[in-house]
């Protein structure tokens, strides 16, 4: 028997497999078992009413998904009311994505969401700081230590920053989470893109651009969650492309220590569960006694020359 | 597991919805896929499970094949034009148009297709009508044809009102004549398709007494004709839309579209809080 | 008959369409017509001989390229002696890639290429600037106005910038280009990324990292070129993923004036010229009489919802 | 069009070469590909122009078919294993291993075939050598008994030191066998493959004066005995390297291998420099 458990921070997890934030809601209980999951993620929340973007707000490119929903949010009161008691019915533990517009409006948020049920909070920081003319918080290494010190000192929950794959200098935004004290990262949110009809001439979004997501991501932000884990003593949450457990292992070989499964379940909803169960196929295979051990395990030498020898 | 959603079942609140309401996830064995004429497919499959649980309206989410040419990435939504439990068997009506229909139309007999469904809020027929009307034009037909067996069975009429291009591009008559309901076709090819004639169709219609309820799919122009009839004469009225999808389960907010709540705009999920919907409610798209 | 012309500031090109640095060389004048091509670009040359990566050195990743190449270059010397001439063989104008360790190095070989036969200067600032602790120039708008500036006073052949994808501020980078004195922007190099095989747990290039290339990156680099041509005045020049014509419409609406076909050559030798008589196809089918005019014809309104309503 | 390019030929520098050595890009028809053992495959294709060309230690960049699990982006290197100039007839004698190799295995007759060549240097006769030594092991067999044909037409006579793992791996004993030549088959499973009593074999052709060259193709092992013995013995030989390849045309410089040239080691491209190369310079692999 392969033991399946990761520890995120203090936070303990069945398996290292959940949802992306935004990939996931109630509607996919009718089809997968929650109590299965390590753990179960929000679509991210807002204090206040938002409505999202204009329509076509998905369009489909080779081997991936652009969006520009946006974050449309019923608002806190109606997540308290109503969100939160679905997701008491089940076992695995509830972390709850949150953004706001500016570091204190952040922390009021998480302040407010210190209640029985919810087991973390990841802080959506790629989202667009009003205060920085727009630009995400998870842009730069000083705005993410804004809003990461003022979370950290607002709630005592277990902190996830979620890092945007759109700055130049991922290092240095992870290593100034960890010093604010965040307790894990998730790398990474979408790459911003674009694509446009060339019989309409028009952009496939209604948005113009919007995130890429699935497996044309994967390679990037393999290579992010690379570096992140290197330079960061606190867990890596990998999450950009993963639809199968080879592409979770890759991820763990990488440095992180859980993954999260955003655009194949909606290709295949059973996504998050045929990557545990086949992560646990692939432990077992290899003599893998803990998932946990995966982490980090790449050996960096490099494929030698001889690994593509022809040899009977 | 709970009964499959409809219009009138799905008022409570998700806190009170139970996990579990009957959708699958299966990989159907395809029994034949042929043209119906030069647009239009018929995909028959058998799906036991998906047979029995589906409901007019209600939609499946189907993975489209990788053809030579073709790589859908996401699932498309289609319609159940047939749902039956005895047999097994679930059929969808399709319009070739884009990569996923294509590979949709490369499937053959003895090859597999992955269906995610029943999903959404199907149809749902009040208990006091006796007589309603459907109204539908191209693959909104393809909903409409089971609804109105869904009718038959509860000892409602119905009249078909079908709008084509022509002749040729008429679908489904045979299902509604099955039922034993009355056939209205209007053509774009003699002018009868054109919304005043179509106006004086539903207003005769009314007159006689056969219009306890509007349902409509397919066409923009003929929805907001039957919204605004439905508006004047005090008939309520069932639109089942479309949009684009990704999800299929009300997780991605992709599908959304606004409707007139209250005198205020709101912005619901085709998948999940529809695809049908209240006509009175709906805007135009 | 469509115009095909277009030009690079002061350049003017028979066609928009040439190769992208590092994936052409004289090998493929055995299957390509070269004088059917808008311009030549050479691999990337280093006054200094140079040996490149480690093995292996590209690594397939779904609908995409992984390469840890380096820039192997025999010096300057050879080039002038072997390399030039061969192109001077053939009628399109050749644009030489430049790459140097330092600002002042860039300059000094730009300098020693003010030659016959050579049409423009591509400057790879993508590369690292040992000045700036292995950082690219193009990762910041200072060091690019820096180098920039150094090669317009060295130079008075037209002057290419080539910019990284891996910044977080491209549009700074780009106006910083320009208001260097560049002529012209190549929108963009590899985004750096990296994969791992999970059977042998190493990384699956020599170089453990490498850069992106091929479809994988399109969305991404369509959305530069957009955010780039409609911050800047001098032309910009898309390259990333094009591999078909309406690849190359999609970065002529996003505002290119002219593309670069990469990855996609290796798969398909005639890439480049099957680009060509697609655009010429496009155009005619579109009524556009100069292919010119498609720089920038995006409709920015968006697709609308009534696009996607099923009628027969 | 100048003459295909061999080792010999290639010592000029690249200003010097023209433009258009008999490099096709073509879509060949698929006339069979049948299996040949548990591990090989033959693959025969019809292409008249590539089949006039090619030279023996040449190789082809082939597009290997997407299928239903696999999706190779890249082409994949394949020796010339035959090129008939009169039937216009192109084989390929491969191992299925892979993403690519599995794709090439789904071809059947009458499918099509995108292949880039002849590419790269081929083996070159020098006008003296009497007698040749080839040894190979596995697919390495494939870019010899070309080779083989090419010496016997010139009235050069052949001794093929074949290895295997086993009798049931031995390939290509009919083709050497068709032109008379000497072999002497060693396999694992009786041990005598092993380098000891290969050398010993070597040495006793080279006694018989059987030696004047050596070529080998396809074990590390193997290749580095032959430059051993080479080097003492002080016969020439050529090698056939393999490497990753991306572009096959010398443009993007991942199919590099170090040689030792004059005391240093030099990086040369497979694809363009090679694939066959001096013996005595080649480097373990
Ligand atoms: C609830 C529902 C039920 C439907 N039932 C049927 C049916 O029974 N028969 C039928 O022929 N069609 C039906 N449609 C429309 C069908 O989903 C589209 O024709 C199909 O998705 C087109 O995909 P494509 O790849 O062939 O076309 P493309 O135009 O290449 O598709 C591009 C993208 O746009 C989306 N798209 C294009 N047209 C529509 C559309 N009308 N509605 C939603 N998304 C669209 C596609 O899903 C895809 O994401 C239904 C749509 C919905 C929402
Ligand atoms: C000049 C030359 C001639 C060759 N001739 C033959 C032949 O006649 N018969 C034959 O069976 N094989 C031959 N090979 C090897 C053949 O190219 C590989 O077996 C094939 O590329 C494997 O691809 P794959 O996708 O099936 O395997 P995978 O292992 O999935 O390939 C992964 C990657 O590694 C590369 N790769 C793997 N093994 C090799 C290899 N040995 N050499 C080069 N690249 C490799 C692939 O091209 C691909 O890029 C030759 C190689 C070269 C360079
Ligand atoms: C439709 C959609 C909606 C998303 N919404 C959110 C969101 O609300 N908050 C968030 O942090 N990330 C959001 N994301 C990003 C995902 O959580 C995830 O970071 C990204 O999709 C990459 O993972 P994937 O390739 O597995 O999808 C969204 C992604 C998609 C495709
Ligand atoms: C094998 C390889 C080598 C490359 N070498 C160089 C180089 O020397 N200089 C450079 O500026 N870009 C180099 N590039 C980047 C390409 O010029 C181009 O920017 C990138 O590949 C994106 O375009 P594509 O998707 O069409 O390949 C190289 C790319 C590849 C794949
Ligand atoms: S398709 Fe995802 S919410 Fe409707
Ligand atoms: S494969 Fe590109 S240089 Fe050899």
């Amino acid at each position: 028997m392969v033991d399946m458990g990761v520890k995120i921070g203090g936070l303990a997890l069945a398996n290292p497999v959940m949802p992306a934030s935004g990939t996931f809601a109630e509607g996919l209980a009718d089809v997968v078992d929650f109590n299965r999951l390590g753990a179960m993620v929000t679509k991210t929340i807002t204090a206040e009413l938002r409505s999202g973007n204009r329509v076509p707000r998905v369009a489909e490119i080779s081997n991936g998904l652009l969006n520009s929903i946006g974050i449309p949010s019923k608002g806190l009161d109606y997540f308290l009311s109503e969100t939160l008691p679905f997701y008491r019915q089940f076992a695995s533990p509830l972390v709850v994505s949150i953004s706001a517009p500016t570091a204190d409006a952040f922390a009021v948020l998480a302040g407010r969401l210190q209640l029985p049920g919810i087991a973390a909070i990841e802080a959506n920081i790629s989202c667009p700081n009003i205060e920085e003319d727009g630009h995400a918080f998870a842009m730069s290494a000083a705005s993410t230590s804004q809003v990461m010190r003022k979370l950290r000192a607002a709630s005592s929950l277990p902190l996830w920053a979620k890092l945007t794959p759109n700055t130049g200098d991922v290092v240095a935004v992870a290593r100034a989470a960890e010093d604010a004290g965040a307790d894990a990262l998730v790398v990474a949110n979408t790459i911003l893109a674009m694509s446009i009809d060339t019989e309409t001439r028009r952009p496939t979004l209604g948005n113009i651009m919007g995130g890429l997501s699935g497996p044309a991501v994967k390679p990037i932000i393999v290579r992010m969650t690379y570096q992140c884990a290197r330079a960061v003593a606190i867990p890596v949450i990998g999450c950009g492309g993963i639809a199968d457990a080879n592409d979770a292992v890759e991820f763990m070989l990488a440095g992180a220590a859980a993954v999260q499964v955003g655009t194949a379940t909606f290709v295949e909803p059973h996504a998050m569960t045929q990557v545990i169960d086949g992560l646990a196929a692939y432990c077992a295979r290899k003599g893998v006694g803990r998932v946990a051990d995966l982490t980090g395990a790449v050996s960096d030498a490099g494929l030698r020359l001889g690994d593509t020898e022809v040899l009977p | 597991m709970t009964a499959a959603r409809t219009m009138a079942a799905n008022t409570a609140g998700n806190a009170l919805r139970l996990p579990g309401s009957g959708v699958d996830d299966v990989r159907a064995l395809v029994l034949s896929n042929e043209r119906v004429n030069d647009s239009y497919n018929l995909l028959v499959v058998e799906a036991p499970g998906p047979a029995r649980n589906a409901v007019a309206g209600q939609f499946f989410h189907l993975q489209c094949p990788t053809t030579g040419e073709d790589a859908p990435y996401l699932r498309r939504p289609m319609s159940t034009y047939r749902a039956d439990p005895q047999s097994g068997v679930v059929e969808f009506l399709y319009k070739v148009s884009g990569a996923g229909t294509r590979g949709l139309a490369s499937l053959v007999a003895g090859d597999y297709l992955s269906m995610l469904g029943p999903l959404g809020v199907g149809f749902a027929l009040e208990p006091d009508w006796r007589h309603i009307v459907v109204l539908g034009r191209g693959v909104g037909l393809a909903t409409l044809a089971p609804l109105a067996e869904m009718a038959a069975a509860r000892n409602i009429g119905v009249t078909a009102v079908i709008s084509a291009r022509d002749q040729d591009q008429v679908l489904s008559v045979p299902r509604f004549a099955a039922i034993g309901a009355r056939i209205e076709i209007v053509l774009d090819s003699d002018g009868s398709s054109s919304v005043d004639h179509v106006e004086r169709l539903l207003r005769r219609i009314h007159t006689e007494g056969h219009a306890d309820a509007f349902f409509t799919c397919g066409s923009n122009r003929l929805m907001l004709l039957m919204q605004r009839l439905g508006d004047e004469l005090g008939i309520a009225g069932q639109v089942a839309m479309e949009q684009q999808m990704a999800c299929g389960l009300g997780m991605c907010h992709c599908c959304v579209r606004d409707f007139r709540v209250g005198g205020e705009t709101v912005s619901r999920r085709v998948c999940w809080d529809g695809p049908v919907f209240p006509l009175a409610e709906a805007t135009s798209w």
